[in-house]
Protein backbone atom coordinates (compact mmCIF):
# COMPACT_ATOMS: atom_id res chain seq x y z
CA UNK A 1 0.00 0.00 0.00
CA UNK A 2 1.30 3.35 -0.73
CA UNK A 3 1.55 5.47 2.80
CA UNK A 4 1.55 9.58 2.42
CA UNK A 5 2.91 12.19 5.18
CA UNK A 6 2.19 15.55 5.15
CA UNK A 7 3.49 18.98 7.34
CA UNK A 8 5.58 18.15 10.00
CA UNK A 9 4.94 14.25 9.87
CA UNK A 10 6.50 14.41 6.77
CA UNK A 11 9.48 16.43 8.45
CA UNK A 12 9.19 13.71 11.03
CA UNK A 13 9.43 10.39 9.39
CA UNK A 14 11.87 11.96 6.06
CA UNK A 15 10.08 11.10 3.40
CA UNK A 16 6.74 12.18 1.82
CA UNK A 17 5.30 8.84 -0.04
CA UNK A 18 6.73 5.20 0.84
CA UNK A 19 5.13 1.92 -0.20
CA UNK A 20 4.77 -0.33 2.22
CA UNK A 21 4.32 -4.18 2.89
CA UNK A 22 2.65 -4.43 6.07
CA UNK A 23 2.99 -7.67 7.86
CA UNK A 24 0.51 -10.24 7.49
CA UNK A 25 -2.38 -9.40 9.80
CA UNK A 26 -2.54 -5.86 9.22
CA UNK A 27 -5.78 -5.12 8.08
CA UNK A 28 -6.53 -1.46 10.41
CA UNK A 29 -4.92 1.93 10.48
CA UNK A 30 -4.10 1.05 14.15
CA UNK A 31 -2.10 -1.97 13.30
CA UNK A 32 -0.56 0.04 10.04
CA UNK A 33 1.11 2.39 12.17
CA UNK A 34 2.51 0.03 14.92
CA UNK A 35 4.29 -1.13 11.93
CA UNK A 36 5.18 2.03 11.01
CA UNK A 37 6.59 3.23 14.61
CA UNK A 38 9.29 0.44 13.87
CA UNK A 39 10.64 1.43 10.75
CA UNK A 40 12.97 3.93 11.85
CA UNK A 41 13.42 6.57 14.76
CA UNK A 42 11.66 9.52 12.82
CA UNK A 43 8.67 7.35 12.17
CA UNK A 44 8.07 6.91 15.71
CA UNK A 45 8.70 10.30 16.86
CA UNK A 46 6.46 10.93 13.98
CA UNK A 47 4.05 8.87 15.36
CA UNK A 48 4.19 9.54 19.27
CA UNK A 49 1.22 11.35 20.03
CA UNK A 50 -1.34 10.34 18.28
CA UNK A 51 -4.02 12.99 19.12
CA UNK A 52 -2.33 15.19 16.83
CA UNK A 53 -2.04 12.91 13.56
CA UNK A 54 -5.10 12.54 11.48
CA UNK A 55 -5.60 9.81 9.00
CA UNK A 56 -6.93 9.49 5.53
CA UNK A 57 -7.93 6.03 3.73
CA UNK A 58 -8.38 6.62 0.02
CA UNK A 59 -8.44 10.42 0.84
CA UNK A 60 -11.56 9.92 3.01
CA UNK A 61 -10.52 10.68 6.82
CA UNK A 62 -10.52 7.89 8.93
CA UNK A 63 -9.38 6.42 12.53
CA UNK A 64 -7.51 4.00 14.16
CA UNK A 65 -9.75 1.42 12.85
CA UNK A 66 -10.52 1.95 9.56
CA UNK A 67 -9.67 -1.30 7.66
CA UNK A 68 -6.48 -1.35 5.01
CA UNK A 69 -5.58 -3.64 2.48
CA UNK A 70 -3.26 -3.35 0.16
CA UNK A 71 -3.38 -1.35 -2.77
CA UNK A 72 -4.90 1.39 -0.33
CA UNK A 73 -3.96 4.79 -0.25
CA UNK A 74 -3.31 5.92 3.38
CA UNK A 75 -2.27 9.10 4.33
CA UNK A 76 -0.93 10.62 8.14
CA UNK A 77 -1.31 14.68 8.55
CA UNK A 78 -2.07 16.78 11.45
CA UNK A 79 -4.96 18.55 12.02
CA UNK A 80 -5.57 20.92 8.77
CA UNK A 81 -5.06 24.82 8.82
CA UNK A 82 -6.03 26.40 5.77
CA UNK A 83 -8.60 28.54 5.01
CA UNK B 1 -17.94 25.09 -8.64
CA UNK B 2 -14.15 24.49 -6.63
CA UNK B 3 -10.48 25.27 -7.13
CA UNK B 4 -7.20 24.38 -5.85
CA UNK B 5 -4.42 26.43 -7.46
CA UNK B 6 -0.88 28.03 -6.86
CA UNK B 7 -2.17 31.62 -8.76
CA UNK B 8 -3.76 34.22 -7.29
CA UNK B 9 -7.58 34.83 -8.08
CA UNK B 10 -9.30 38.22 -9.33
CA UNK B 11 -12.30 38.23 -6.37
CA UNK B 12 -13.58 40.55 -8.77
CA UNK B 13 -14.46 39.02 -11.47
CA UNK B 14 -15.58 36.04 -9.89
CA UNK B 15 -18.29 37.91 -8.00
CA UNK B 16 -19.09 39.34 -11.19
CA UNK B 17 -19.73 36.27 -12.87
CA UNK B 18 -21.22 35.31 -10.07
CA UNK B 19 -23.99 37.62 -10.60
CA UNK B 20 -24.53 37.66 -14.31
CA UNK B 21 -27.17 37.11 -16.32
CA UNK B 22 -28.77 35.65 -13.25
CA UNK B 23 -32.40 37.81 -12.36
CA UNK B 24 -33.15 35.00 -9.87
CA UNK B 25 -30.31 35.64 -7.51
CA UNK B 26 -31.73 38.04 -4.43
CA UNK B 27 -27.49 37.74 -2.53
CA UNK B 28 -24.49 36.83 -3.01
CA UNK B 29 -22.54 36.71 -0.15
CA UNK B 30 -18.65 36.63 -0.24
CA UNK B 31 -15.43 35.75 1.98
CA UNK B 32 -12.03 35.97 1.41
CA UNK B 33 -9.37 35.28 3.82
CA UNK B 34 -5.80 36.83 3.32
CA UNK B 35 -2.56 36.27 4.85
CA UNK B 36 -2.15 38.38 8.12
CA UNK B 37 1.80 39.96 9.14
CA UNK B 38 1.11 38.67 12.22
CA UNK B 39 0.71 35.96 14.39
CA UNK B 40 -2.00 35.87 17.26
CA UNK B 41 -5.02 37.97 18.29
CA UNK B 42 -2.90 40.94 18.82
CA UNK B 43 -0.61 42.77 16.32
CA UNK B 44 1.88 44.41 18.77
CA UNK B 45 2.72 41.72 20.78
CA UNK B 46 2.44 38.85 17.96
CA UNK B 47 5.53 37.65 15.98
CA UNK B 48 5.69 39.01 12.59
CA UNK B 49 5.02 37.09 9.92
CA UNK B 50 7.56 37.13 6.93
CA UNK B 51 5.53 34.57 5.02
CA UNK B 52 3.78 31.58 4.88
CA UNK B 53 3.54 28.47 2.90
CA UNK B 54 0.27 26.30 2.66
CA UNK B 55 1.21 22.46 1.51
CA UNK B 56 -1.96 20.38 0.63
CA UNK B 57 -3.12 16.63 -0.61
CA UNK B 58 -3.34 17.01 -3.92
CA UNK B 59 -6.80 14.65 -5.02
CA UNK B 60 -8.23 14.66 -1.43
CA UNK B 61 -8.35 18.54 -1.00
CA UNK B 62 -10.45 18.42 -4.38
CA UNK B 63 -12.38 15.59 -2.84
CA UNK B 64 -13.26 17.35 0.32
CA UNK B 65 -14.14 20.93 -1.10
CA UNK B 66 -16.30 18.62 -2.92
CA UNK B 67 -18.16 17.69 -0.46
CA UNK B 68 -18.16 20.52 0.75
CA UNK B 69 -19.65 22.38 -1.86
CA UNK B 70 -22.21 19.57 -2.51
CA UNK B 71 -23.17 19.83 1.43
CA UNK B 72 -23.87 23.23 1.43
CA UNK B 73 -26.32 22.84 -1.81
CA UNK B 74 -27.89 20.25 -0.02
CA UNK B 75 -28.50 22.23 3.33
CA UNK B 76 -29.67 25.73 1.26
CA UNK B 77 -31.33 26.56 -1.97
CA UNK B 78 -28.22 27.79 -3.82
CA UNK B 79 -28.32 29.41 -7.05
CA UNK B 80 -24.25 29.25 -7.07
CA UNK B 81 -21.16 28.30 -4.60
CA UNK B 82 -17.97 28.53 -5.75
CA UNK B 83 -14.69 27.49 -3.29
CA UNK B 84 -11.02 28.90 -4.69
CA UNK B 85 -8.10 27.77 -2.29
CA UNK B 86 -4.47 28.86 -2.93
CA UNK B 87 -1.06 26.51 -2.15
CA UNK B 88 2.61 27.55 -2.14
CA UNK B 89 4.20 30.40 -1.00
CA UNK B 90 1.89 33.59 -0.14
CA UNK B 91 3.31 37.16 1.56
CA UNK B 92 1.26 39.30 3.85
CA UNK B 93 -1.87 41.00 1.80
CA UNK B 94 -2.37 37.94 -0.25
CA UNK B 95 -5.40 36.25 -0.85
CA UNK B 96 -5.37 32.76 0.36
CA UNK B 97 -9.22 31.41 -0.07
CA UNK B 98 -12.39 32.59 -1.42
CA UNK B 99 -15.91 31.17 -0.64
CA UNK B 100 -19.30 32.14 -1.97
CA UNK B 101 -23.20 31.52 -2.08
CA UNK B 102 -25.54 33.17 -3.93
CA UNK B 103 -29.19 32.57 -3.31
CA UNK B 104 -33.04 34.04 -4.07
CA UNK B 105 -32.87 35.15 0.10
CA UNK B 106 -29.89 37.13 2.00
CA UNK B 107 -29.98 34.21 4.89
CA UNK B 108 -29.29 31.22 2.82
CA UNK B 109 -26.29 33.38 1.15
CA UNK B 110 -24.94 34.01 4.75
CA UNK B 111 -25.15 30.88 6.15
CA UNK B 112 -23.97 28.81 3.16
CA UNK B 113 -21.08 31.36 2.88
CA UNK B 114 -20.45 31.18 6.87
CA UNK B 115 -20.79 27.24 6.97
CA UNK B 116 -18.58 27.14 3.46
CA UNK B 117 -15.62 28.68 5.36
CA UNK B 118 -16.33 26.83 8.54
CA UNK B 119 -16.44 23.62 6.97
CA UNK B 120 -13.24 24.13 4.91
CA UNK B 121 -11.33 25.23 7.60
CA UNK B 122 -11.56 21.98 9.48
CA UNK B 123 -11.62 19.11 6.71
CA UNK B 124 -9.73 20.93 3.51
CA UNK B 125 -6.35 19.13 4.10
CA UNK B 126 -4.24 22.37 3.95
CA UNK B 127 -1.61 22.83 6.34
CA UNK B 128 -0.10 25.81 6.91
CA UNK B 129 3.91 26.93 7.93
CA UNK B 130 4.59 30.43 8.52
CA UNK B 131 8.07 31.65 8.22
CA UNK B 132 9.57 34.00 10.63
CA UNK B 133 12.77 35.50 11.46
CA UNK B 134 12.53 33.31 14.63
CA UNK B 135 12.48 30.13 12.07
CA UNK B 136 9.45 28.20 10.35
CA UNK B 137 6.47 26.84 12.51
CA UNK B 138 3.91 24.84 11.23
CA UNK B 139 0.66 26.90 12.18
CA UNK B 140 -1.57 24.65 14.57
CA UNK B 141 -5.72 23.85 14.27
CA UNK B 142 -7.17 26.25 16.30
CA UNK B 143 -10.02 25.06 19.03
CA UNK B 144 -12.23 27.83 17.76
CA UNK B 145 -12.29 26.73 14.25
CA UNK B 146 -13.45 23.48 15.60
CA UNK B 147 -16.14 25.03 17.54
CA UNK B 148 -17.15 26.98 14.41
CA UNK B 149 -17.74 23.90 12.61
CA UNK B 150 -19.26 21.86 15.23
CA UNK B 151 -22.33 24.49 15.05
CA UNK B 152 -22.68 22.95 11.71
CA UNK B 153 -22.84 19.35 12.73
CA UNK C 1 -17.67 54.85 3.80
CA UNK C 2 -21.06 55.33 2.81
CA UNK C 3 -22.50 55.77 -0.48
CA UNK C 4 -25.93 56.82 -1.67
CA UNK C 5 -26.19 57.05 -5.57
CA UNK C 6 -28.19 56.38 -8.55
CA UNK C 7 -25.34 54.57 -11.06
CA UNK C 8 -24.35 51.51 -10.43
CA UNK C 9 -20.61 50.24 -8.65
CA UNK C 10 -18.26 47.97 -9.27
CA UNK C 11 -18.36 45.31 -6.75
CA UNK C 12 -15.16 43.78 -7.69
CA UNK C 13 -13.17 47.19 -7.74
CA UNK C 14 -14.92 48.31 -4.39
CA UNK C 15 -13.83 44.66 -3.12
CA UNK C 16 -9.93 45.02 -4.39
CA UNK C 17 -9.90 48.48 -2.78
CA UNK C 18 -10.80 46.75 0.54
CA UNK C 19 -7.69 44.68 0.52
CA UNK C 20 -5.27 46.87 -1.00
CA UNK C 21 -1.75 47.59 0.64
CA UNK C 22 -3.72 46.04 4.12
CA UNK C 23 -1.66 43.30 5.67
CA UNK C 24 -3.71 43.55 8.75
CA UNK C 25 -6.56 41.95 7.45
CA UNK C 26 -7.68 38.53 7.92
CA UNK C 27 -11.14 38.54 6.15
CA UNK C 28 -13.17 40.70 3.92
CA UNK C 29 -16.72 39.34 4.21
CA UNK C 30 -19.02 41.25 1.65
CA UNK C 31 -22.69 40.95 0.18
CA UNK C 32 -24.54 42.30 -2.74
CA UNK C 33 -28.26 42.64 -3.02
CA UNK C 34 -29.73 42.33 -6.22
CA UNK C 35 -33.29 42.44 -7.79
CA UNK C 36 -34.91 39.80 -8.33
CA UNK C 37 -37.77 38.85 -11.29
CA UNK C 38 -40.34 37.74 -9.42
CA UNK C 39 -42.32 38.64 -5.85
CA UNK C 40 -42.34 36.22 -2.68
CA UNK C 41 -40.72 33.15 -2.20
CA UNK C 42 -41.73 31.06 -4.82
CA UNK C 43 -40.08 31.81 -8.80
CA UNK C 44 -43.03 29.72 -10.85
CA UNK C 45 -46.11 31.13 -8.07
CA UNK C 46 -44.52 34.58 -7.91
CA UNK C 47 -45.78 37.87 -10.23
CA UNK C 48 -42.89 38.39 -12.78
CA UNK C 49 -40.99 41.64 -11.42
CA UNK C 50 -40.29 44.51 -14.16
CA UNK C 51 -38.81 47.04 -13.07
CA UNK C 52 -38.67 48.66 -8.99
CA UNK C 53 -37.84 51.91 -8.15
CA UNK C 54 -36.51 53.10 -4.85
CA UNK C 55 -37.64 56.36 -3.55
CA UNK C 56 -35.31 57.79 -0.32
CA UNK C 57 -34.68 60.07 1.74
CA UNK C 58 -31.47 62.72 0.73
CA UNK C 59 -29.81 63.80 4.18
CA UNK C 60 -31.79 61.29 6.12
CA UNK C 61 -30.33 57.95 4.33
CA UNK C 62 -26.93 59.66 5.00
CA UNK C 63 -27.24 60.04 8.37
CA UNK C 64 -28.76 56.81 8.96
CA UNK C 65 -25.96 54.77 7.09
CA UNK C 66 -23.55 56.92 8.82
CA UNK C 67 -24.66 55.57 12.21
CA UNK C 68 -25.10 51.81 10.98
CA UNK C 69 -21.83 52.20 10.05
CA UNK C 70 -20.74 53.73 13.21
CA UNK C 71 -22.50 51.33 15.10
CA UNK C 72 -20.71 48.37 13.61
CA UNK C 73 -17.30 49.84 14.10
CA UNK C 74 -18.54 49.84 17.79
CA UNK C 75 -19.08 46.60 18.33
CA UNK C 76 -16.63 44.71 16.23
CA UNK C 77 -12.64 45.79 15.58
CA UNK C 78 -12.83 46.24 11.87
CA UNK C 79 -10.39 47.34 9.48
CA UNK C 80 -12.86 48.70 7.19
CA UNK C 81 -16.36 49.13 6.47
CA UNK C 82 -18.41 49.84 3.28
CA UNK C 83 -21.99 50.79 2.38
CA UNK C 84 -23.00 51.54 -0.91
CA UNK C 85 -26.96 51.77 -1.91
CA UNK C 86 -28.37 52.67 -5.14
CA UNK C 87 -31.66 54.62 -5.89
CA UNK C 88 -34.22 55.11 -8.69
CA UNK C 89 -35.41 52.70 -11.11
CA UNK C 90 -33.29 49.14 -11.67
CA UNK C 91 -34.48 46.00 -13.43
CA UNK C 92 -33.71 42.54 -12.47
CA UNK C 93 -30.50 41.36 -12.10
CA UNK C 94 -29.23 45.05 -10.82
CA UNK C 95 -27.33 45.44 -8.11
CA UNK C 96 -28.96 47.67 -5.26
CA UNK C 97 -26.85 47.29 -2.18
CA UNK C 98 -23.45 46.60 -0.83
CA UNK C 99 -22.17 45.98 2.56
CA UNK C 100 -18.91 44.69 3.32
CA UNK C 101 -16.60 44.85 6.53
CA UNK C 102 -13.04 43.83 7.26
CA UNK C 103 -11.13 42.27 9.94
CA UNK C 104 -8.22 41.06 11.55
CA UNK C 105 -10.36 37.55 12.03
CA UNK C 106 -13.59 35.98 10.03
CA UNK C 107 -15.96 36.14 13.24
CA UNK C 108 -16.10 40.00 13.24
CA UNK C 109 -15.89 40.23 9.73
CA UNK C 110 -18.86 37.49 9.09
CA UNK C 111 -20.98 39.65 11.97
CA UNK C 112 -20.66 43.02 11.03
CA UNK C 113 -21.49 42.35 7.84
CA UNK C 114 -24.62 40.55 8.67
CA UNK C 115 -25.24 43.43 10.84
CA UNK C 116 -24.98 46.27 8.34
CA UNK C 117 -27.48 44.57 6.09
CA UNK C 118 -29.76 43.73 8.65
CA UNK C 119 -29.93 47.46 10.36
CA UNK C 120 -29.85 49.19 7.13
CA UNK C 121 -33.11 46.45 6.01
CA UNK C 122 -34.73 48.19 8.90
CA UNK C 123 -33.53 51.61 9.46
CA UNK C 124 -32.09 53.26 6.32
CA UNK C 125 -35.39 55.44 5.09
CA UNK C 126 -35.51 53.54 0.97
CA UNK C 127 -38.87 52.73 -0.42
CA UNK C 128 -39.18 50.04 -2.93
CA UNK C 129 -42.29 50.02 -5.37
CA UNK C 130 -42.72 47.28 -7.69
CA UNK C 131 -43.54 47.55 -11.46
CA UNK C 132 -45.39 44.40 -12.64
CA UNK C 133 -48.11 44.27 -14.94
CA UNK C 134 -51.29 44.28 -12.52
CA UNK C 135 -49.68 47.85 -12.05
CA UNK C 136 -47.10 49.15 -9.32
CA UNK C 137 -46.88 48.18 -5.99
CA UNK C 138 -45.10 49.18 -3.03
CA UNK C 139 -43.05 46.72 -1.17
CA UNK C 140 -44.28 46.07 2.02
CA UNK C 141 -42.47 45.84 4.97
CA UNK C 142 -41.08 42.09 6.19
CA UNK C 143 -41.38 40.78 9.51
CA UNK C 144 -38.54 38.47 8.72
CA UNK C 145 -36.49 41.54 8.20
CA UNK C 146 -37.41 42.87 11.80
CA UNK C 147 -37.08 39.63 13.05
CA UNK C 148 -33.62 39.88 11.58
CA UNK C 149 -32.75 43.27 13.10
CA UNK C 150 -33.82 42.92 16.10
CA UNK C 151 -30.90 39.77 16.96
CA UNK C 152 -28.63 43.08 16.85
CA UNK C 153 -30.45 44.92 19.50
CA UNK D 1 -42.32 74.07 9.90
CA UNK D 2 -41.46 71.89 7.10
CA UNK D 3 -43.25 68.56 6.50
CA UNK D 4 -42.15 65.79 3.95
CA UNK D 5 -44.35 62.73 2.81
CA UNK D 6 -42.50 59.67 1.18
CA UNK D 7 -43.62 56.81 -0.92
CA UNK D 8 -47.44 56.35 -0.46
CA UNK D 9 -47.84 58.76 1.93
CA UNK D 10 -46.52 61.35 -0.89
CA UNK D 11 -49.09 60.03 -3.38
CA UNK D 12 -52.23 60.01 -0.48
CA UNK D 13 -51.52 63.33 0.67
CA UNK D 14 -50.90 64.51 -3.50
CA UNK D 15 -47.71 66.38 -2.45
CA UNK D 16 -43.60 65.96 -1.56
CA UNK D 17 -43.20 68.74 0.77
CA UNK D 18 -45.31 71.29 2.42
CA UNK D 19 -44.72 74.63 4.63
CA UNK D 20 -47.26 73.78 7.74
CA UNK D 21 -48.15 76.77 10.11
CA UNK D 22 -49.83 74.40 12.85
CA UNK D 23 -52.09 75.92 15.61
CA UNK D 24 -50.54 77.28 18.90
CA UNK D 25 -50.09 74.38 21.26
CA UNK D 26 -48.91 71.76 18.94
CA UNK D 27 -45.91 70.66 20.63
CA UNK D 28 -45.67 66.76 19.48
CA UNK D 29 -45.59 64.94 16.04
CA UNK D 30 -49.23 63.22 17.42
CA UNK D 31 -50.74 66.86 17.87
CA UNK D 32 -49.04 67.78 14.43
CA UNK D 33 -50.51 65.12 12.53
CA UNK D 34 -54.23 65.70 14.15
CA UNK D 35 -53.17 68.80 12.18
CA UNK D 36 -52.67 67.43 9.21
CA UNK D 37 -55.17 64.83 8.88
CA UNK D 38 -57.91 67.97 8.94
CA UNK D 39 -55.76 69.84 5.45
CA UNK D 40 -57.66 67.42 3.30
CA UNK D 41 -59.02 63.98 2.26
CA UNK D 42 -56.07 62.81 0.71
CA UNK D 43 -54.10 64.15 4.33
CA UNK D 44 -57.04 61.92 6.39
CA UNK D 45 -56.78 58.96 4.48
CA UNK D 46 -52.80 59.12 5.04
CA UNK D 47 -52.82 59.17 8.54
CA UNK D 48 -55.90 56.73 8.97
CA UNK D 49 -53.63 54.02 10.06
CA UNK D 50 -50.94 54.87 12.07
CA UNK D 51 -49.62 51.43 12.74
CA UNK D 52 -48.20 51.54 9.68
CA UNK D 53 -46.43 55.65 9.28
CA UNK D 54 -43.34 56.03 10.49
CA UNK D 55 -41.93 59.37 12.00
CA UNK D 56 -38.11 61.31 11.96
CA UNK D 57 -37.99 64.64 13.11
CA UNK D 58 -35.03 66.44 11.69
CA UNK D 59 -34.17 63.34 10.02
CA UNK D 60 -34.33 60.85 13.17
CA UNK D 61 -36.56 58.69 13.98
CA UNK D 62 -39.55 59.64 16.39
CA UNK D 63 -42.86 58.41 17.43
CA UNK D 64 -45.96 60.43 18.30
CA UNK D 65 -44.34 61.81 21.60
CA UNK D 66 -41.70 63.24 19.59
CA UNK D 67 -41.49 67.23 20.29
CA UNK D 68 -41.87 69.33 17.31
CA UNK D 69 -41.73 73.39 16.67
CA UNK D 70 -41.13 75.69 14.18
CA UNK D 71 -38.43 75.37 12.11
CA UNK D 72 -38.05 71.19 12.31
CA UNK D 73 -38.21 68.64 9.63
CA UNK D 74 -40.70 66.52 9.96
CA UNK D 75 -41.19 63.60 7.85
CA UNK D 76 -43.91 60.48 7.09
CA UNK D 77 -43.03 57.24 5.50
CA UNK D 78 -43.77 53.86 5.35
CA UNK D 79 -41.81 51.25 7.46
CA UNK D 80 -38.21 51.17 5.50
CA UNK D 81 -38.16 48.55 2.11
CA UNK D 82 -34.45 49.03 1.38
CA UNK D 83 -31.81 46.64 0.97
Amino acid sequence: MKVLYFAWLKAKTGMAEEDIAPPAGTTTVGQLIEHLKTLSPGHAAAFETLSVVRVAVNQDYGGLDTPVKAGDEVAFFPPVTGG
Amino acid sequence: MIRVQREDFDSGAELARFSQGKTSVGGICLFVGLVRDYIGHDPAAGTPVQAMTLEHYPGMTERQLEAIEAEARKRWPLEDALVIHRYGRLEPGDRIVLVAASSAHRDAAFEACRFLIDWLKTKAPFWKVEHTQEGDAWVEAREADEDAAKRWE
